[in-house]
């Protein structure tokens, strides 16, 4: 089916998030849409898709006029889409997130949960996925809970699919393993809308490329255009891709962890018997696949887990047992994976925020009272310091966008004296402009004598950032290798492989 | 819509020329049980309103739903120029003794409880020495009692909750005493027993309800308010010929649904005591001397038998009668917390 | 490549149609709070005065001749309807029928003295709602720290302001164990605190009972009522109008609870805490803040400022010593107290003066129109829920909302669309 | 280079928690200090039989204390093998827990009962205990349904109390129950519409609504029934209730007959309801739905489902079902309405709900266990206990503190709980 964009536009408020869009997507196709963050992307999307009215302008199918009062329209009209935060419930099996919404029902509104095991069967052996109908979601690797996104929408025989940042969590395997199949889709005949932040893969796979910013189309571009090309054309203005980087100076911090071990409440095993080192001016980056035991890592590490045995030393003081609280004194900095959910209260402002984690004492508290003067004049110095886009300290920190949120956590953990730098996916789901200004922090943090760690599962990252690389795997060390290892062998490690001399 | 429209002015309106008599404002205050209980401040209720019916004014009343709201429902009452306040309740005791002395030109009426040691001249207490009449219902009671077992349960540990309780307890020791026999009381052994722990007619007090008729009673005395309600349900749930005794005021007339299964009734002549003590005060002749309903003043004492006639053994009357006599000589005593 | 050069940073704001001044005053004054809040009492007031009016014998009486003479029945609805909140007010600000100032004062001393208990225990709810805790347990709190009080007033012997001092701090000691109970389960074993709070409130009702029939606890020496005997006047909180007014010094220890909550949660470190807690837990652990010891300590402050509407009852309301239904609902209204103060201290303290003023009210009321006071209970309720919706109440009396285009704008927006869709359509 | 796979499996290191054996133990002393501290003399007499069975069980006397302490060491034998099977890094299973119950209830029981002239009377102590669940039944289905669809539900009190008073009414014109039970769904269900319009309409806190409703309804009805019920008893609170069925065959089975198939209809509607909330919930189409607009609603929403009218559609249903248990009250109970009769049962149904972890048939069992133990302390007091009333009557609120901090902990409420959906 062929699908058109005539004159969207949506607005938010003051704020007009699309401005007259037009888009054509011919069947056959994978029409890729790039853009900074907050330029519109996803909102043109759910416009798309019924979960957005448009204020203006008009959905054509087939050059049918269409109008979608909700997503229940949009996909019996042949939409399906495939969204940036996963829309599955996550205490479902699969079965039950596919059937969600077109239930086939026996006497009574019984379900009939083995029709929809069989579809999902079906489809998943068509595609060559390996999806177990009957798994809770909440337990499947999120590339799983991708390819289950899909089921759900081929289950609604979709003619046009939309992809909103697919391969954000994704390893460089499970990415090409669903360029491989958007292309098989795309050859019986599927539209396909495909939006990213990967440059690398636009080009692999797009047909064509539209690239919005502000709100508006500002070009086309054909696949063979350069990384530097479409970045300059996202942001407006040039971006440097590589980050500057020289050789490290090792100083005397070190953080030794030996034979770390995690396990949750059930006594399943997260962290597996982990050891190494990191010495003050070095980046270590962790690798993998999410889910493998990174995220768990740095909560250990942060004294965030409550079961778990080995030994954290740093700088020769032993971490383990000691209380969160504890642990920050000790000097470590820390950016949580989900800045959302841990790094920020985003009902408090910047200001708020940028005290979290030193509201028991000086220097923003004296005598049990918060000390506020001090505390504006400190977030307007990290305001500017780190170019945090905002109206003033006082805003809440829930009103950034994605991009200034991260900034905000950055600002907090890097204003205070660090023995320990911990950062978790520092750049997910931010913009190139911003990534280039993270990692240049980064990297002075770590030429200022830190020990830093790394978690990313974005191997652009990883590789511009890292001196050694640690690859997980299941909870285990696959490997540590230095920084400059191919991207292929790192891939193959983040999938288990064990390779010779992986020690470095 | 369409009745007939008044054709006289609403009485009351035309003013100055009555006798003075109908300017004495009559008022009562409630405690948290309300004026609906079917008990005691329904009972003190219907005297007042008899006697504010008399005088010619209308009653003002006032109902409490916490215990913070007696002192000023009480003030409020005074404000509203109430020149006879009746205040029912130990509950109240307090917010009265305060008003009374703050306001000695009004006379105050408190029913059930003594108003302390420096009770005011304006304050009349009206007392009931119910156990008196429980005793009676307890010897009917193990005298009727085919099982040998006879129940009683109460909404809250109070004392003139438990005084029933205990008069009742005392009784069935007597007859047992008397005649040689060992009817039990279940429910309440003069110390401890069963209570609902609330005032509230529901599922909690037809609960205890039928744990009691569970034991085998044949004779049922529920002591608080509503409670009976839960009890009579109880009774009638269970399938058994069980015999109901109210307390407070004679069921069989003011809860006609119970008139097949009460036996009797322990009745505080609320009524009557409090209509006597409006009018004595609205006739200028109010006494704070604190009055005692006793079986000998029939302040207290037990309904007729009403349908239970002819269940009841005419010789057993006889005794319950003498008995009467008995206490009201003074040869028999019964104990309560009012000795 | 087919680019365009990239465009300048444009602010993104659309144009709206210029409104008029009049219509930009109207629309500000109808966007702020403080119409929606008046129009919301109103509101609550009219269905109050429905109830009043259906159920009043003189209005049934002529309604039933409506046909012959509908003016009796107007006339009845408005005596019924006017006599309520005529006494409403006389019994809560100003008694116009008193002789003297002092005298027809009285009553707004009256609210403030309800007042008391409602803010503090107010107070106590909304503390705990900002760091994320449903605190049900008022009345349990209450009844304890009453308990607690009444003990040392009753059983201890002296000097005055050392007396009142230590049934004071026992009385807030009480009332924060009792909550404390409360947020050591929930820190320690997860247990939910709505759940335990309630659980709490029958424990303590049935200990208090039990005290208060007991001799050598509570119960009053050689009584038997479960009434405590009178607080030692060493220990009672002292008028500070005057013996004319009954107001005691419990209000001016809400007014301190009042800035000291305040302090807490806006200015100091702990309240900060609370507050993070509340917002965001996970958040707060990561930030290195103990989430279940925020709990506990939450909990016990609670229970103290409850605690302290307590005392206000035990020492100051009633001297003359006190029952098991001492907290007097106080405890579930200082939910309601604390709801429409937003859960902060000073909307918490105008909405304590506010209930109590309809608390006070209503006993005249119901003296002299012989209105249940229940009917108090449904206004406030009422004004609560429609605070609590401005768009419902904007929509009630017809007002603009805010952030929403007129009806006016949405029609010419709506003829843009359906013009250039026609257009799209026929071209 | 030579590759290898790592094909290992995730490992599972065995947990062990000795809270079970702890609370078992502590429980076990608890109980034990009784006839160790306060040895009773006499037999203790439990009755199985209700009296009109045609195979009845009889009576079984054991001493009192000697049995106590049976009971006891059977507990003290259960803990040491639960502390065993942690030791060994097994789980504790919970026919081993239910057995220690009925082993300490016994022992309990045969203390609190020795030398009582009464019978402890199993069969109406349960009975009793189902009757005193009921309305808390249907108040927590009405909770969990709501909850589980996304609106935290604190109005059931109100509900409770509105069914109530309609019922009453309702059945007092028309002269037969039936009315007033429709009449109390359709109060039931409109408590739950006013909650549905500020919750899922005009998104006002959840909580703050419940809290309002409930004020507001006892305002109400009290209000009305001073004005209105009181004066008119006769006529308009005077009600026929619901008569016991005896279910033939089913009711004469020993001990579990008469407890559970000789209650009236409301309580075979109970039966029902359970079952058909819990087959829904997770068999068919309503439950999926439901289930998924509580957890994820904008998930559900991406499907096509329409959040806020399931949301509605599902408080309305938790509003009659909560209405139904409000008329246990006035069709069952006592036949006519008293002012604030449900009596704090709306609060006591909503921590039944978080006890039960948001499941209909667990939150069913704990309202049964709040029940039993209410009816507990009932049945101690009537056949004579050594322990004031006062804290006889706690029994229930300290079983229940015990039971949620100890044995659950923890519960997890549906994602999506008290959010209200706001769309753009
Ligand atoms: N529901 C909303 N209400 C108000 N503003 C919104 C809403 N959703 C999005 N916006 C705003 O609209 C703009 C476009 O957001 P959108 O999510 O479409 O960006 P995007 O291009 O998908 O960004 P990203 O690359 O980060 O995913 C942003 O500035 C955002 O702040
Ligand atoms: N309901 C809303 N009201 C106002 N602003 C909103 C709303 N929803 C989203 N936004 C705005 O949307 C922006 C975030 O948009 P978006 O979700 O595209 O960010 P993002 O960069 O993709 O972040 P992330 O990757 O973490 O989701 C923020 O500016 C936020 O203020
Ligand atoms: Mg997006
Ligand atoms: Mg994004």
């Amino acid at each position: 089916m062929k699908l058109e964009l005539r004159g969207i536009t949506k607005r938010f408020g003051a704020l007009t998030a699309n401005d007259h869009i037009d888009l054509v997507v011919e069947p056959g196709e994978i029409h890729s849409l790039l853009g900074e963050n907050g330029a519109g992307k996803s909102t043109l999307m759910n416009v798309l898709y019924g979960l957005y009215q448009a204020d203006e302008g008009q959905i054509l199918i087939d050059d049918v006029v269409q109008h979608f009062d909700g997503p229940g329209d949009a996909m019996n009209a042949g939409i399906g889409m495939v969204h940036q935060h996963f829309m599955l419930v996550p205490v479902f099996t699969v079965a039950e997130n596919v059937m969600l919404g077109h239930e086939t029902t026996s006497f009574g509104g019984r379900l009939d949960l083995a029709a929809a095991r069989r579809q999902v069967t079906e489809i998943s052996d068509r595609f060559g996925f390996d999806v177990n109908p009957d798994a809770v979601v909440e337990d499947l690797p999120v590339g799983v809970q991708q390819r289950v996104e899909i089921i759900k929408a081929l289950s609604r025989h979709a003619r046009i699919l939309v992809f909103d940042e697919p391969t954000a969590v994704l390893t460089p395997q499970e990415t090409d393993e669903l360029m491989a199949t958007m292309r098989r889709l795309k050859e019986q005949g599927t539209a396909i809308v495909f939006i990213t932040h990967k440059l690398r893969e636009v080009r692999e796979v797009a047909d064509r490329i539209t690239v919005i910013r502000l709100g508006k189309v500002v070009g086309e571009a054909e696949p063979t255009a350069s990384n530097t090309e479409l970045a300059s054309l996202m942001v407006g203005r040039a971006v440097e891709l590589t980050v500057q980087k020289g050789a490290p100076a090792y100083s005397g911090n070190a953080l030794v962890v030996e034979g770390l071990t995690v396990t949750d409440a059930a006594g399943a095993v997260l962290v597996d018997d982990v050891s190494f080192e990191v010495r003050g001016g070095e980046v270590l980056a962790v690798a993998g696949v999410q889910g493998n035991g990174q995220t768990e890592l740095t909560e250990a590490l942060m004294g965030l887990q409550e079961k778990v045995r080995g030994s954290v030393r740093l700088n020769g003081q032993e971490l383990v047992g000691r209380s969160v609280r504890h642990i920050l004194d000790a000097g470590v900095g820390f950016v949580p994976e989900d800045r959302g959910v841990d790094g920020l209260v985003k009902e408090f402002s910047i200001a708020e925020n940028l005290m979290l984690d030193r509201s028991g004492g000086a220097p923003f508290v004296k005598a049990g009272a918060l000390q506020l003067g001090l505390l504006d004049e400190f977030a307007r110095e990290k305001i500017t310091e780190f170019d945090i886009r905002t109206q003033g300290p006082s805003q809440p920190a829930g009103r950034l966008s994605g991009g200034n949120q991260q900034k905000v956590v950055l600002a907090r953990e890097l204003s205070r004296d660090l023995s320990l730098f911990v950062a978790a996916q520092p750049t997910r789901g931010v913009d190139v402009g911003s990534i280039e200004f993270i990692h240049k922090r980064i990297i002075e943090t770590r030429d200022a004598g830190v020990p830093v760690v790394l978690i990313s599962t974005e191997l652009d990252e990883v590789a511009a950032l890292a001196d050694r690389i640690l690859v997980m795997y299941r909870g285990r060390i696959v490997g540590i290798v230095p920084g400059d290892t191919p991207r292929e062998q790192l891939g193959l490690m983040m999938a288990g492989a064990v390779s010779e001399g992986a020690q470095a | 819509g369409c009745g007939q429209a008044p054709t006289t002015e609403k009485p009351g309106s035309d003013g100055g020329d009555k006798p003075a008599a109908s300017d004495f404002q009559t008022c009562i205050v409630s405690d948290m049980g309300g004026f609906d209980d079917k008990s005691f401040n329904q009972l003190s209720f219907e005297g007042a309103e008899k006697a504010a019916d008399e005088i010619g004014v209308k009653l003002k009343d006032a109902q409490s739903n916490a215990e913070t709201e007696y002192a000023p429902n009480v003030t409020n009452m005074v404000d509203e120029g109430c020149n006879a306040i009746v205040t029912v309740g130990f509950a109240l005791s307090a917010a009265t003794v305060d008003a009374a002395n703050a306001n000695p030109d009004t006379d105050f009426i408190l029913i059930d409880d003594a108003g302390g040691d420096a009770k005011p001249d304006n304050l009349k207490p009206l007392l009931y020495n119910t156990a008196e009449a429980a005793f009676l219902a307890g010897y009917l009671s193990a005298g009727y009692s085919q099982t040998g077992k006879v129940g009683t349960f109460g909404g809250m540990e109070f004392p003139t909750v438990t005084i029933f309780m205990d008069g009742f307890k005392q009784g069935v020791d007597y007859f047992n005493q008397e005649n040689g026999e060992s009817v039990a009381v279940v429910g309440w052994d003069g110390k401890t027993g069963s209570f609902t722990g609330g005032f509230e007619a529901n599922q909690d007090a037809k609960t205890v309800a039928t744990n009691i008729i569970d034991q085998g009673v044949d004779v049922l005395f529920p002591v608080g308010g509503p409670i009976y309600q839960s009890g009579l349900q109880a009774i009638k749930d269970s399938g058994k010929d069980i015999a109901l005794i109210g307390a407070d005021a004679d069921l069989f007339n003011t809860d006609p649904t119970t008139a097949d299964f009460v036996l009797t009734s322990v009745m505080k002549e609320m009524d009557v005591s409090t209509y006597e003590a409006v009018m004595a005060a609205a006739n200028g002749e109010f006494s704070g001397d604190p009055y005692i309903g006793t079986l000998e003043n029939e302040g207290v004492g037990i309904a007729p038998l009403h349908n239970f006639e002819s269940k009841v053994d005419a010789d057993l009357m006889a005794q319950v009668d003498q008995i009467k006599q008995d206490i009201i000589d003074g040869k028999i005593t019964v104990k309560s917390y009012l000795d | 490549m087919t680019a365009q050069t990239p465009a300048p940073v444009t602010p993104r704001t659309h144009d709206v149609p210029e409104p008029s001044r009049w219509r930009e005053a109207w629309m500000r004054v109808a966007s702020g709070n403080a119409l929606v809040s008046l129009l919301a009492v109103v509101a609550a007031v009219i269905v109050g005065s429905i109830l009043i009016a259906l159920t009043d014998r003189d209005v049934q009486a002529a309604a039933g001749y409506f046909f012959q003479r509908p003016g009796d029945t107007f006339s009845a609805v408005g005596s019924a309807v006017g006599g309520a909140y005529a006494a409403l007010f006389r019994g809560s600000i100003y008694n116009f029928n008193a002789n003297s100032f002092a005298i027809g004062i009285r009553p707004l001393t009256e609210t403030l003295k309800f007042a008391t208990p409602l803010i503090a225990a107010g107070l106590g709810v909304g503390l705990a709602f900002r760091a994320g805790l449903f605190n049900i347990g008022g009345q349990g709190q209450m009844l304890m720290a009453a308990a607690a009080a009444g003990y040392v007033a009753t059983a201890w012997d002296l000097p005055f302001p050392l007396h009142m001092v230590a049934a004071l701090v026992a009385g807030v000691i009480a009332g924060a164990i009792w909550g404390g109970i409360a947020g050591i389960l929930k820190a320690r074993t997860g247990a939910h605190e709505v759940i335990v709070t309630i659980m709490l409130n029958h424990i303590a009702f049935y200990l208090l009972a039990w005290m208060l029939a007991t001799q050598g606890v509570l119960q009053a020496p050689g009584s038997n009522n479960p009434k405590t005997a009178p607080m030692a006047g060493s220990a009672v909180l002292p008028q500070i109008l005057g013996p004319m007014y009954k107001l005691h010094l419990g209000f001016l220890f809400a007014l301190i609870a009042v800035a000291i909550t305040w302090w807490l949660l806006e200015r100091s470190s702990l309240g900060f805490r609370f507050r993070a807690v509340g917002e965001n837990p996970a958040a707060a652990r990561t930030a290195g803040i103990s989430v279940g010891r925020m709990y506990f300590l939450v909990m016990v402050i609670a229970g103290a400022l409850v605690g302290l509407a307590g005392i206000s009852q035990a020492l100051g309301t009633e001297p003359n010593g006190f029952g098991g239904g001492i907290d007097a609902g106080i405890g579930f209204d200082a939910i309601t107290v604390a709801l429409l103060g937003r859960s902060r201290p000073v909307g918490i303290l105008f909405a304590g003066l506010l209930f109590g003023a309809f608390k006070t009210g209503g006993f005249t009321m119901q003296a002299s129109q012989g209105i249940p006071i229940e009917i108090v209970l449904v206004v406030q309720s009422l004004i609560v829920l429609f605070i609590a919706a401005p768009p419902l109440v904007r929509a009630m009396f017809g007002i603009p909302q805010p952030g929403r285009p007129s009806r006016r704008q949405r029609r010419a927006a709506k003829r843009r669309t359906d013009t250039t869709e026609g257009q799209e359509v026929s071209a | 280079m030579s590759v290898q796979t790592l094909q290992a499996e995730p490992r599972t290191i065995a947990v062990v928690s000795w809270k079970t054996p702890i609370i078992l133990g502590v429980i076990t002393v608890a109980v034990a200090l009784l006839p160790l501290l306060a040895p009773r003399v006499g037999d203790s007499t439990f009755r199985f039989a209700a009296g009109s069975e045609i195979l009845a069980v009889p009576d079984l006397t054991f001493p009192g204390t000697p049995a106590a302490w049976i009971g006891v060491l059977i507990g003290a034998a259960i803990t040491v093998v639960a502390a065993l099977r942690i030791a060994s890094h097994r789980r504790v299973p919970l026919w081993l827990i239910a057995l220690y119950a009925v082993a300490l209830i016994f022992g309990f029981l045969s203390w609190a009962a020795a030398g009582s002239t009464g019978t402890l009377p199993m069969i109406s102590l349960l009975s009793g205990a189902l009757a005193l669940a009921t309305p808390l039944i249907f108040g927590a289905l009405g909770g969990v349904i709501g909850e589980r669809a996304g609106v935290v539900n604190i109005a059931i009190e109100a509900q409770l109390l509105a069914g109530a008073f309609c019922a009453a009414i309702v059945a007092s014109i028309t002269g037969t129950p039936w009315a007033g039970l429709i009449a109390a769904m359709v109060a039931g269900l409109l408590v739950a519409l006013v909650l549905g319009v500020f919750a899922i309409t005009y998104h006002v806190d959840q909580v703050i609504v419940g809290v309002v409703l409930n004020v507001l309804v006892i305002g109400i009805t009290s209000f009305l029934f001073r004005q209105v019920l009181a004066p008119n008893q006769a006529t308009l609170n005077t009600v026929e209730p619901f008569k016991r069925i005896s279910i033939p065959v089913l009711s004469e089975i020993p001990v579990l007959g008469p407890i559970l198939f000789r209650q009236t209809v409301i309580v075979y509607l109970m039966y029902v309801i359970v079952f058909v909330v819990w087959y829904g919930m997770y068999r068919t189409r309503w439950g999926l739905r439901m289930r998924a607009v509580g957890e994820h609603p904008q998930a559900a929403d991406t499907v096509g489902i329409n959040v806020l009218r399931t949301r509605y559609m599902n408080v309305l249903i938790a509003g009659a079902i909560a209405g139904m248990g409000g008329a246990f009250y006035t069709l069952v109970s006592v036949p006519r309405f008293n002012s604030e009769m449900t009596a704090g049962a709306g609060f006591i149904a909503l921590a039944a709900v978080i006890f039960g972890k948001w499941d209909p048939i667990k939150a069913t069992l704990a309202a049964l266990l709040f029940g039993f133990a209410t009816n507990l302390q009932s049945v101690l007091s009537v056949i004579g206990s050594p322990v004031p009333s006062q804290f006889m009557l706690m029994l229930p609120y300290i079983v229940t503190i015990f039971a949620v901090a100890g044995v659950v902990g923890r519960s997890r409420p549906p994602a999506a709980d008290g959010q209200p959906y706001i769309k753009s």
